[in-house]
C-alpha cells in the first residue's frame, strides 16, 4: 500500500491531507506561524497523528502554498493554482470554474473537460477581495469569522462599502460603527463587497458550470450566497471534505499520481 | 563581457557616462521610445534614456504627482529630486502617455522648490497619437523644433549629413539587437533573458559606438557558445506590456523556471526591428520610424499593427507563452493586454496577464506564484 | 454582470424613466412630488429639476428626446455614433447622425438610478478594462459593450492627446465592437498657426470619415443652420454668463449643469435654444430683483469648480450648494470660449468664431469649436502654459469673483491627478483657497458622498468662508 | 472658569481640562466602538484626575472622528483647527503641523497668528497612519511603545515596497522568515511611512517651525525618519503629550467661548 500526503502552507493557515488510494485518511487545518517549516511540521504531524501514521509511512509528499519552497519533508512542490484546481475537481468532479479565496488573494480558475487548467487569474493588487480583508473587518467588528459569515442572513439593510480597497473600507466600517449601524448590516455589506470582487474575477475568466469554491472563505456562507446571486448560478458544495483543505487535497492527489507513475 | 552589461543595467549611471562627462562631454536625458536619440547623437551629446531603477522611497514623486498615477514617471521624479540626475545637461520629456507627459510640469515645479534638480535645457516633445499624413507632418515639425532647440542651446549644428551618420550608427545598434534576438530563438538558450535584457538596455545608456563594439563581442561569444550547444531548455516565454528597466523582473520570471526569449517593452527590443532609411530626408525618415513605427498603445486605433508585430515575434522567437504585464494605473497597456490576451489565446498562445507596481522588487511572492502556475500550465 | 441586469436595455430604461419624469412634471407641483415617488428606482434627482420650474422641466423633456433619438435611431434609419462629451455634436446633427455620448449617459444613470452604474463599470473590468480607468466612460460603456443598448455604427472621439484613459476607452471599444473609429488628436498648442492648421486638417479628416460612414455628403445648408443655431445659443448663454458675474449671482446652482449638459446633447439644435432662453428669462428676473439664484435666496460663497462636477447620490452636490448658500460659478465643462462670450473680452484671438460664409469656413468653425471643448482646450498641454488650465481657471475666477476654487474629478483621471496638486498650489499662491475633492464624480464606491461633503464643509469653515 | 476639550479619535479618546488658561488635567484611553461612552468615560477620568466634579466643567468642545456623538459637548470643531490651536498654544513659532493619528495623517500650515492657511489630509490609505504601525507591531510581536527604541538599533538598510498595510504586513512576515533583524525591519517601516507623510507635507510646502502632533509623534523612530525625509529638524512640542494636542485645542476653544 502507498500513502500520499499533501501540505499547503498558506499565509494564514496551514493544511495537511493524508490520502490512501484516492480516499482521505486525515485532514488537518491550523493557523500558520511566521516560519513555514515549523507550520508545515506541526500541521503534518497533526494529520499523521489523526491517521495513526508517522512520516516514514508517507511514500510521497507534495507541498504547495506560499511557504512551499522551504518545507524539508516535501518531495516536490506544485503551485497552489494547480493544486486548488485538482482539489476542487476532486471535491466537485463536474467543476469547470473554481473560485478560491484564501487569506492572501482571490483566484478564479477555468478548467477544461479533463480538469486541466484552461485559464486562471488572481487579484492581489490590493488586499480587498482576500480573506485577510474579511479578518481585518471581523476584527473591527469584534466578531469571529464564523459569525461574520452568518451576518448576511440576519441583515436587514446591508450597508454599501467603498469596495475599492481594504483601508478605505476600514474607515468606512469605523464610520458605520460610530454612526450606530447594526453590526449585522455592516457585516453583510462586508461580505457583499468581498463577493463583488470575486464575481468580477470569475467573470473575467468566463464562468462555466459547475462552479466550486475553495479556500477558507468558502466557509463564509454570506460570501457564497452573495456570489451565487451575482453570478446567477449555484455554487456546488461538497460534503467530501473541508473546502479550505482543497489545496492540500490537490497536492496529495499530485503525490498519489506521482506514486502511481512510479509503480 | 556580460559584466559590462550587467553593471550598466544595475544602476542609472555607469562608467561610460561618468567617463564621457569627465572628458567634458554632455549628457541629455529623454523619456520615451518616441524621441529619436539620433538627434542628440548628431549634436555630439550622449543620449540617455531616463530610468527609474534604484528608487527606494517616493517622498518627492508623491509630493508633486497625485495618487492614481503610474509609478514609473514618479520614480523618475523621485530620482531627479534625490539629485541622481544631476549629471544631465538637458532633458526631453515626451507626451508618451498622460502620466509621462506630466513629468514636465512636476519636474519643473520640483526644480523651483529644490534648486539644481532641473537640467538647464528642458524640452517638451509633443508627439501625435496617430499617423495620418497631417499627424506625420506635425511630428516632423516637432523633430525640427527639437533640433533647433538643441542646436541653439548646445551651440551644435545638426546637419542632414550628421543626422544620417547618427542614423547609421543606430541602425547598426538595431541590427545587432536583432541578431541577439535571433540567437535567443535557438531552443537551447545561449543567454539568459536577464542577461539579454541587460545587454539591450545598455543601448540607451552608453555611447552607441561603445554599445555596438561591446555587443559585437558578446555576439561572437554567444555564437561560439551556440556551436557547443548552450544551456538546458526551459519553458520559453515572451514578455510584453508596460515599460521596464529593471533586470530583476526578468530574474523573477526566470527564477520561476522559464526563459525569457523575447520581449516587446520599452527598454527592451520594442522598436529595434526596423532600421531607419539613411538615404532620404533624415527628418522624414526619423518620423517614419519613431511615429509610424511606434509600437506603444498610445497610438490609438493601431491595435492590429501591434498585434501582428507581437504575433510575428512570438513565432520568430519560438516562445511558448507570453506574459502581458502592466504597471498599476497604466490603462493603455492594461486594457491593450486584455485585447491581446483574447486574440492570442484564440490562436492557442497561452497568456498570463499581470498587474504590478514599478519600483523596488522586494515582495514578489504573489507575482512568482502566478508565473510558476503559468509555467506549469503550459508544460 | 448580474444576470438581471441583462434583462433591460440601458438606454431604453433611461428613456422610460426620463419620459415618466418629464410627463408627471406637467402636473401640479403637489401631485408631481407624489408621482415622483412611484418611478422605479428613481432618485430625488428629478426633484432637483422640478424645483427649477419651467427650465428644469424643459431640460428633462429634452433629455428624454435625446434618449428617444438613440433608442429609435435604427427604426428611423439613422446612423449611431458613440462619442465623448469633449466633442461638439453639431457636426453629427448636420449629417443626421445620432450621437451616444458616453459621459452624458453615465451621468444620467448615476444621477437617476439608486443602484448607479456600478454594474456597467464592473462589466468593463470583466471585459479587461483596467479598473483604474475613468469611470466617466465605463459607467455607460459597459452597457453598450454588453449589447444592452442601441447598436453602434461607428466611434468618434476627440481626446487623443488630451486624455489617454478616455481615448483609450474608445480605442478599446473600436476593437471590441469591431466598429470603425476616428480619433481627433490635439497638439499641446492651441492658438499657434501650426496648431490651428492642424486642427482644420484633422477635422477635415473626420468629415471625410463621416461622409464615408453615412454615404452622404456634408449638407452645406444643414450645416449652416446648425452653426447659426449654435451662434444663437451661445449668445443667450453668454448673456446668462454675463449676469452670472453679478454679486449675488442670479443664476440657480444647477443651471451650469443644464447649460453644459444641454450643449453636449443638443448643441446646434432648436431644443437647446429653447432651453437656454427659458433659463435666461429666470436669470434676468433674479438679476432685476437683485437676488441670488439659490433657493435660499442668499449667496454666502462664490465657488468656481475648476474641473468637473459631482453627480452621485441624485445630484446631492447641488442640494448641498443650495443649503449652504454657495453659488456655482461654473467650471471647465460649462464654458465654451466663443469670441463673444463675456469672459473672452479682449482675448477674442484665442476664442473661436463662427463663420458661415462658405463650406470651408464653416468646417473651420466646427474645428475651432471642437478644439475648445472641455478638457480639449484646457488640459491638452502643460497646465501652466498660456490659455491652459491654470490661466483659464484664474481668469474665470477673477472675472466671476470666486471666493474659492474646487477640484472634483475621477481617480481614473491620470491627467489631472498628475498635476492637480501643482494647480492647487498655484491657485493658493494667487490667493484663492483651493480644495481637492477626493471622491469619484460617478462612482459612489470610491468615497461616500457623506465623507466628500463633510470634507467640503470642513474646508469652507476652516478657510473662513462659511 | 473651567473648560474642557474632548477628542474622540478612531483609536483613542482624549480629554483636556483647562482652568483659566492652564492645563488642569488630561486623560486618555482606547476608544471603544461607542463614541458616546468613550467620551463620557474619558471625561470622567479627566475630571477625576483634576479632582473636580464633572458639573464644574462649564463648556466642552468635541473633536475627532466621533465628535458629533459627544452628547455633553456645546459644539464641535474640526481636528484641523483643534490641532492648530493646541500646537500654536504650546509653541507660537509653529508654522507647520504634522499630525499622525490612528486613521489618518494631516499636514497643517499656519500663519504667524496661528490661523490655518492650508492643510492636506491622507485618509485614503492607512499606510500613512498609526494603524500601519500598530498592525506591524503586532506582526513583529513587539510593543508599539518600543518600536522607536528598537529602530535605533538598526544597522542594515531594508526596503518595504508595499503601500497596502495588509501586504506590507505579509512582506514583514517574509522578512522575518528570511531571518532579517527586527530593528532593521522596524527602521524600514518607519522610513516607508515617513516618506509617505513627508510627500504630503512637501506637497503643500513645509515652513519652519515644524511640529509633530498625534499619538505617533511619540514614536522616536518615526520622528527621526521624518526628519530625514524632510531633511530638517522638527521642533519638539514640549510640556504636553503630543497625543492630546487635539483635545487641548478643543479645550482652548471651549475656554475662549466662555
Ligand atoms: N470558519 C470560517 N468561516 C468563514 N471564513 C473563514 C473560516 N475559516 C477561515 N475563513 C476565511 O479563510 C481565510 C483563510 O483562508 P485560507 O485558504 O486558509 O488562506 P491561505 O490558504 O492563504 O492561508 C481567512 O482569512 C478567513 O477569511
Ligand atoms: N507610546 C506610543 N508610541 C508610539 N506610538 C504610539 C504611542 N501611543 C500611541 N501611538 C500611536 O498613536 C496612534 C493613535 O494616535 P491618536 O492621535 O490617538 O489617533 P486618533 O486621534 O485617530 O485616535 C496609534 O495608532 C499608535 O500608532
Ligand atoms: S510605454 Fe509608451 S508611453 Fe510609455 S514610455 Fe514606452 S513608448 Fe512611451
Ligand atoms: S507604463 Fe503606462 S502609464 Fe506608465 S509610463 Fe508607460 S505608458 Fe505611461
Ligand atoms: S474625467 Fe479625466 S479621465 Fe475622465 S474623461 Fe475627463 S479628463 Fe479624461
Amino acid at each position: 500500500m502507498s500513502i500520499a500526503a499533501g501540505c499547503d502552507v498558506g499565509s494564514l493557515t496551514s493544511k495537511a491531507v493524508i490520502m490512501e488510494n484516492g480516499r482521505i485518511k486525515s485532514v488537518s487545518v491550523m493557523r500558520s506561524g511566521t516560519r513555514p517549516q515549523v507550520s508545515a511540521e506541526s500541521v503534518m504531524n497533526d494529520a499523521l497523528g489523526r491517521a495513526g501514521l508517522s512520516m516514514r509511512d508517507i511514500s510521497f509528499c507534495v507541498a504547495t502554498g506560499y511557504g512551499r519552497k522551504n518545507i524539508p519533508f516535501a518531495d516536490k512542490s506544485v503551485s497552489e493554482i494547480a493544486c486548488h484546481g485538482r482539489g476542487a475537481r476532486w471535491l466537485v468532479p463536474s467543476a469547470r470554474t473554481v473560485i478560491d479565496i484564501g487569506g492572501q488573494d482571490c483566484k478564479a480558475l477555468r478548467l477544461d473537460k479533463k480538469g486541466e487548467i484552461a485559464k486562471f487569474t488572481a487579484n492581489d493588487k490590493c488586499a480587498s477581495g482576500t480573506g485577510r480583508f474579511l479578518e481585518v473587518m471581523a476584527r473591527l467588528l469584534q466578531v469571529s469569522m464564523e459569525e461574520l459569515g452568518g451576518m448576511s442572513a440576519r441583515a436587514a439593510a446591508p450597508v454599501t462599502m467603498a469596495s475599492t480597497c481594504t483601508v478605505w473600507a476600514q474607515s468606512d466600517v469605523v464610520r458605520y460603527i460610530n454612526s450606530g449601524c447594526r453590526l449585522s448590516d455592516i457585516g453583510a455589506g462586508i461580505n457583499t463587497a468581498m463577493a463583488k470582487r470575486a464575481a468580477i474575477l470569475a467573470n473575467s475568466v468566463g464562468v462555466e458550470n459547475d462552479i466550486c469554491m475553495t479556500g477558507g472563505v468558502a466557509k463564509n456562507q454570506g460570501v457564497v450566497k452573495e456570489l451565487e446571486k451575482l453570478l446567477g448560478a449555484r455554487i456546488k458544495r461538497s460534503k467530501k471534505a473541508d473546502p479550505q483543505a482543497a489545496g492540500a487535497i490537490g497536492a496529495a492527489l499530485f503525490a498519489a499520481a506521482h506514486i502511481k507513475a512510479g509503480e | 563581457m556580460m559584466d559590462f552589461f550587467r553593471k550598466t543595467a544595475a544602476g542609472i549611471t555607469n562608467p561610460h557616462v561618468e567617463d564621457w562627462i569627465k572628458r567634458g562631454g554632455r549628457v541629455i536625458g529623454y523619456t520615451c521610445s518616441l524621441i529619436p536619440p539620433e538627434i542628440f547623437h548628431a549634436a555630439g551629446l550622449l543620449p540617455f534614456r531616463l530610468r527609474g531603477i534604484g528608487t527606494t522611497s517616493m517622498e518627492t514623486g508623491d509630493a508633486y504627482y497625485g495618487p492614481y498615477v503610474c509609478t514609473f514617471p514618479k520614480c523618475l521624479l523621485q530620482l531627479a529630486g534625490r539629485g541622481d540626475y544631476g549629471f544631465l545637461a538637458g532633458a526631453v520629456v515626451s507626451t508618451g502617455c498622460d502620466s509621462m507627459r506630466r513629468l514636465d510640469e512636476c519636474w519643473r515645479k520640483a526644480g523651483r522648490d529644490f534648486p539644481g534638480i532641473l537640467p538647464e535645457f528642458f524640452h517638451y516633445f509633443d508627439a501625435p497619437h496617430k499617423t495620418e499624413p497631417h499627424a506625420a507632418a506635425w511630428f516632423e515639425g516637432e523633430i525640427r523644433r527639437l533640433i533647433r532647440a538643441v542646436e541653439s542651446f548646445f551651440g551644435a549644428d545638426i546637419t542632414d549629413e550628421k543626422l544620417k551618420e547618427s542614423i547609421c550608427v543606430y541602425n547598426k545598434t538595431r541590427r545587432l539587437i536583432c541578431e541577439l534576438e535571433d540567437l535567443r530563438a535557438a531552443e537551447n538558450p545561449v543567454i539568459s533573458g536577464e542577461d539579454a535584457f541587460c545587454a539591450i538596455l545598455a543601448s540607451s545608456a552608453v555611447p552607441p559606438e561603445k554599445f555596438n563594439e561591446h555587443m559585437e563581442h558578446l555576439l561572437d561569444e554567444l555564437r561560439s557558445k551556440k556551436a557547443t550547444g548552450g544551456g538546458k531548455a526551459k519553458k520559453r516565454l515572451m514578455l510584453a506590456g508596460s515599460i521596464n528597466d529593471d533586470p530583476g523582473l526578468m530574474r523573477l520570471i526566470e527564477e520561476a523556471g522559464a526563459a525569457v526569449v523575447a520581449d516587446s517593452i520599452c527598454f527592451g527590443t520594442r522598436g529595434a526591428d526596423r532600421p531607419v532609411d539613411a538615404v532620404t530626408d533624415p527628418v522624414a525618415a526619423l518620423g517614419q520610424k519613431y511615429l509610424a513605427g511606434c509600437l506603444c498603445p498610445r497610438m490609438f486605433g493601431e491595435y492590429d499593427r501591434r498585434l501582428n508585430a507581437l504575433a510575428e515575434k512570438l513565432t520568430r522567437s519560438g516562445a511558448e507563452g507570453i506574459i502581458l504585464q502592466n504597471i498599476r494605473f497604466c490603462d493603455l497597456h492594461g486594457s491593450e493586454n486584455s485585447l491581446l490576451e483574447k486574440d492570442l489565446e484564440k490562436n492557442g498562445i497561452p497568456c498570463l496577464k499581470l498587474e504590478r507596481e514599478y519600483g523596488p522588487l522586494t515582495d514578489t511572492g504573489r507575482m512568482k506564484m502566478r508565473i510558476e502556475a503559468f509555467v506549469e500550465q503550459i508544460s | 454582470m448580474r444576470p438581471e441586469i441583462y434583462e433591460y436595455d440601458f438606454d431604453w430604461m433611461l428613456w422610460r424613466c426620463m419620459e415618466a419624469a418629464g410627463k408627471i412634471a406637467d402636473g401640479r407641483q403637489k401631485e408631481t412630488r407624489r408621482m415622483l415617488e412611484y418611478i422605479p428606482y428613481f432618485r430625488d434627482t428629478a426633484e432637483v429639476f422640478v424645483n427649477l420650474g419651467k427650465p428644469g422641466i424643459t431640460f428633462m423633456k429634452m433629455i428624454s428626446r435625446y434618449l428617444e433619438n438613440i433608442v429609435c435611431a435604427r427604426k428611423q434609419g439613422k446612423k449611431v455614433a458613440m462619442t465623448t462629451f469633449c466633442f461638439s455634436p453639431s457636426v453629427f446633427y448636420a449629417m443626421d447622425i445620432v450621437p451616444v455620448t458616453l459621459e452624458v449617459m453615465t451621468v444620467l444613470a448615476t444621477a437617476l438610478w439608486k443602484r448607479g452604474t456600478a454594474d456597467y463599470m464592473d462589466y468593463c473590468v470583466e471585459l479587461g478594462f483596467t479598473e483604474t480607468s475613468c469611470s466617466a466612460q465605463r459607467g455607460s460603456l459597459g452597457a453598450y459593450l454588453a449589447g444592452l443598448g442601441a447598436e453602434i455604427d461607428f466611434i468618434v472621439t476627440n481626446t487623443a492627446g488630451v486624455c489617454d484613459t478616455n481615448a483609450n476607452a474608445f480605442a478599446f471599444s473600436h476593437k471590441h465592437l469591431n466598429k470603425p473609429f476616428y480619433s481627433l488628436n490635439y497638439p499641446s498648442g492651441l492658438t499657434d498657426e501650426a496648431s490651428s492648421r492642424y486642427h482644420r486638417e484633422d477635422f477635415r479628416g473626420l468629415v471625410a470619415f463621416l461622409e464615408n460612414q453615412t454615404g452622404k455628403r456634408l449638407d452645406q445648408d444643414r450645416l449652416k443652420q446648425v452653426l447659426e443655431e449654435t451662434a444663437k445659443q451661445e449668445k443667450i448663454v453668454g448673456e446668462m454668463e454675463e449676469l452670472q458675474m453679478i454679486v449675488p449671482n442670479p443664476m440657480p446652482a444647477a443651471y451650469n449643469f443644464i447649460i453644459y449638459g444641454g450643449r453636449f446633447m443638443f448643441a446646434g439644435m432648436p431644443e437647446y435654444t429653447k432651453l437656454v432662453s427659458d433659463m435666461l428669462g429666470v436669470v434676468r428676473k433674479n438679476a432685476e430683483k437683485g437676488v441670488s439664484g439659490l433657493f435660499s435666496g442668499k449667496e454666502r460663497i462664490r465657488a468656481f469648480f475648476f474641473y468637473i462636477d459631482h453627480y452621485n447620490m441624485g445630484l446631492s452636490l447641488w442640494d448641498f450648494l443650495d443649503r449652504h448658500g454657495i453659488s456655482h460659478l461654473g467650471g471647465i465643462l460649462s464654458r465654451s470660449f466663443k469670441d463673444d462670450a463675456p469672459y473672452m473680452k479682449g482675448m477674442e484671438d484665442v476664442a473661436y468664431r463662427i463663420d458661415t460664409a462658405d463650406l470651408d469656413s464653416m468646417i473651420d468653425s466646427i474645428a475651432m469649436i471642437n478644439s475648445r471643448m472641455p478638457m480639449v482646450r484646457s488640459i491638452r498641454g502643460p497646465y501652466d502654459r498660456p490659455n491652459m488650465w491654470l490661466e483659464d481657471s484664474l481668469m474665470l475666477a477673477e472675472i466671476y469673483r470666486a471666493d474659492c476654487l474646487i477640484y472634483n474629478g475621477t481617480p481614473g483621471c491620470r491627467n489631472t491627478w498628475s498635476n492637480v496638486k501643482l494647480m492647487a498650489g498655484d491657485l493658493e499662491k494667487a490667493g484663492y483657497p483651493a480644495h481637492i475633492m477626493s471622491g469619484d464624480a460617478f462612482d459612489e464606491r470610491v468615497e461616500s458622498w457623506e465623507s466628500t461633503s463633510a470634507r467640503l464643509e470642513e474646508f469652507f469653515r476652516i478657510r473662513g468662508l462659511l | 472658569m473651567i473648560a474642557a476639550g474632548c477628542d474622540i479619535g478612531s483609536l483613542s479618546a482624549k480629554a483636556v481640562i483647562l482652568e483659566n488658561g492652564g492645563i488642569l488635567a488630561s486623560a486618555m484611553m482606547p476608544a471603544g466602538t461607542s463614541p458616546p461612552e468613550s467620551a463620557r468615560a474619558v471625561m470622567d477620568k479627566a475630571s477625576e484626575a483634576a479632582g473636580i466634579a464633572r458639573e464644574s466643567v462649564k463648556n466642552v468642545i468635541a473633536t475627532g472622528y466621533g465628535k458629533d456623538l459627544v452628547s455633553f459637548a456645546s459644539d464641535v470643531e474640526s481636528e484641523i483647527v483643534c490641532h492648530a490651536k493646541g500646537a500654536f498654544w504650546v509653541n507660537p513659532k509653529t508654522r507647520t503641523i504634522i499630525d499622525i493619528g490612528g486613521q489618518d495623517s494631516k499636514v497643517i500650515r499656519l500663519d504667524e497668528n496661528g490661523k490655518v492657511v492650508r492643510y492636506f489630509y491622507n485618509d485614503k490609505c492607512a499606510s500613512g497612519t498609526g494603524r500601519f504601525l500598530e498592525v506591524m507591531a503586532e506582526a513583529l510581536e513587539v510593543d508599539l511603545e518600543d518600536m522607536g527604541a528598537l529602530s535605533e538599533q538598526s544597522c542594515n538598510e531594508l526596503v518595504i515596497s508595499n503601500q497596502c498595510v495588509i501586504f506590507a504586513e505579509t512582506e514583514v512576515v517574509s522578512l522575518i522568515n528570511d531571518g532579517k533583524h527586527v530593528p532593521d525591519i522596524i527602521a524600514a517601516l518607519h522610513r516607508a511611512m515617513a516618506g509617505r507623510v513627508a510627500a504630503m507635507a512637501i506637497g503643500i510646502g513645509v515652513e519652519d517651525e515644524v511640529v509633530m502632533t498625534g499619538g505617533v509623534a511619540k514614536n522616536s523612530g518615526l520622528y527621526s525618519a521624518l526628519c530625514g525625509a524632510l531633511k530638517k529638524e522638527l521642533a519638539p512640542i514640549d510640556g504636553i503629550d503630543p497625543q492630546i494636542t487635539g483635545a487641548l485645542g478643543a479645550a482652548l476653544i471651549a475656554a475662549g467661548r466662555l
